[in-house]
């Protein structure tokens, strides 16, 4: 249902395309930034992490966000995708692609995109362990 | 309370309520509709809200949405708004 | 020649072999950096640059840069491929690829990757014109 | 001067220059092979460079590497070093 969304997929995310979707030729510098889902000694066997989002909220979320960093970083191009449902470990439930003349910009977009989508975008994780079980992820507080 | 949001009185306004995440969990469902007084505020629909009993899963001042931006108490909500109570975010 | 050192290569670098080189299991967050063969403004019609190093030397600074950024983030995982040769207009001359387990330090360390390159790795770039001159780009004094 | 670098008499040494880029242009040539006398340092042997008719291309205080690794000027050579003087570094 999310395919065709510019922000939020069901499938593993597409870097080559989201690198295709932020080029330009005036482009000198280029920061992928993934988030990965991980194996952590403090939580356990972890097998996969559910994420799910107040989708149309979560779009417009992420149209602010980006718009902020453009207006921010001019010269910057800048492709995001957050995935949605069932993650594997080892998979990326987000990536951010941010080009720029200079490596800087690339830089500073990519950290300040990755810091609002954490802080802002209303989306939830849940971890499902190789037990069965499953648990919430405690969040941030959420807010513009 | 969950029927489709008709129009309300002349002096009352509906509104829908979103849960998600753990909040929807708690209460067993993802949304709900209330009809609040004219001039009612998001903090006036949190307070109807958590005259529910799984409320007590709330936090003291959870963060809210209105018509999908993040909103403060005092805000006026109108006919039709769309007020999401947002559990702590953990996207990324 | 390079195709089987781990750190200069004459054909496109293939960003896919550094993903998986720098993946684990511990990484939540992963950096990769492009710098990329632009067309600017004030260089007029680049239409590729020309890269050549000081092969025995790059290949030992690179070592020690890496080195020096693994024994600053020991849990981060590093990987780095130069390009020499010929590089045409939007095609990356040097891929780095950061992972570990928080991003403050997969950003930082792809940032100390790419900063001490430039710095000090023996590598030289003459741009190619479409007009058929070209051009020494004036880089930095390099030093350790 | 540019043969293969054979042994040098017991109080000279010969070691290995090597140009890149720009100077390498400018020489004509990426490598020579000079003999100092025994003791001499990296700054000795730019130096011997310098008397090169193309010379004038480098900097007051161009980088060098002896052996592979960025060196001071005061460092002393052996036998076989290999001495290369690094034009301003442009790589990334």
């Amino acid at each position: 249902m999310w395919a065709m969304s510019p922000w939020l997929t069901d499938r593993p995310i597409d870097v080559g395309q989201l690198l295709s979707d932020a080029a330009s030729a005036g482009a000198g510098g280029t920061v992928v930034f993934l988030g990965t889902v991980r194996r952590s000694a403090e939580d356990g066997a972890i097998e996969a992490i559910e994420y799910s989002a107040y989708d149309e909220m979560a779009e417009a979320e992420f149209e602010r966000i980006v718009a902020e960093a453009t207006a921010r970083w001019p010269q910057a191009r800048v492709a995001l995708r957050h995935r949605i449902g069932l993650v594997p470990l080892g998979e990326a439930s987000v990536v951010i692609v941010t080009a720029a003349p200079h490596r800087a910009e690339a830089y500073a977009a990519s950290r300040f995109l990755i810091e609002e989508t954490k802080r802002r975008a209303p989306i939830w994780k849940k971890e499902r362990f190789l037990s069965g079980q499953s648990r919430w992820v405690e969040g941030q507080q959420g807010g513009g | 309370m969950t029927g489709p949001a008709g129009a309300a009185g002349a002096d009352a306004i509906r509104v829908r309520i979103r849960l998600f995440a753990s909040y929807a969990e708690a209460a067993g469902r993802d949304e709900l509709d209330l009809v609040l007084s004219a001039g009612a505020t998001a903090a006036d629909a949190l307070a109807a809200v958590r005259g529910q009993p799984w409320a007590s899963r709330l936090p003291p001042s959870p963060a809210v949405a209105v018509n999908r931006r993040y909103a403060k108490g005092e805000i006026a909500l109108r006919e039709g708004d769309e007020v999401a109570i947002i559990p702590p975010v953990a996207g990324g």
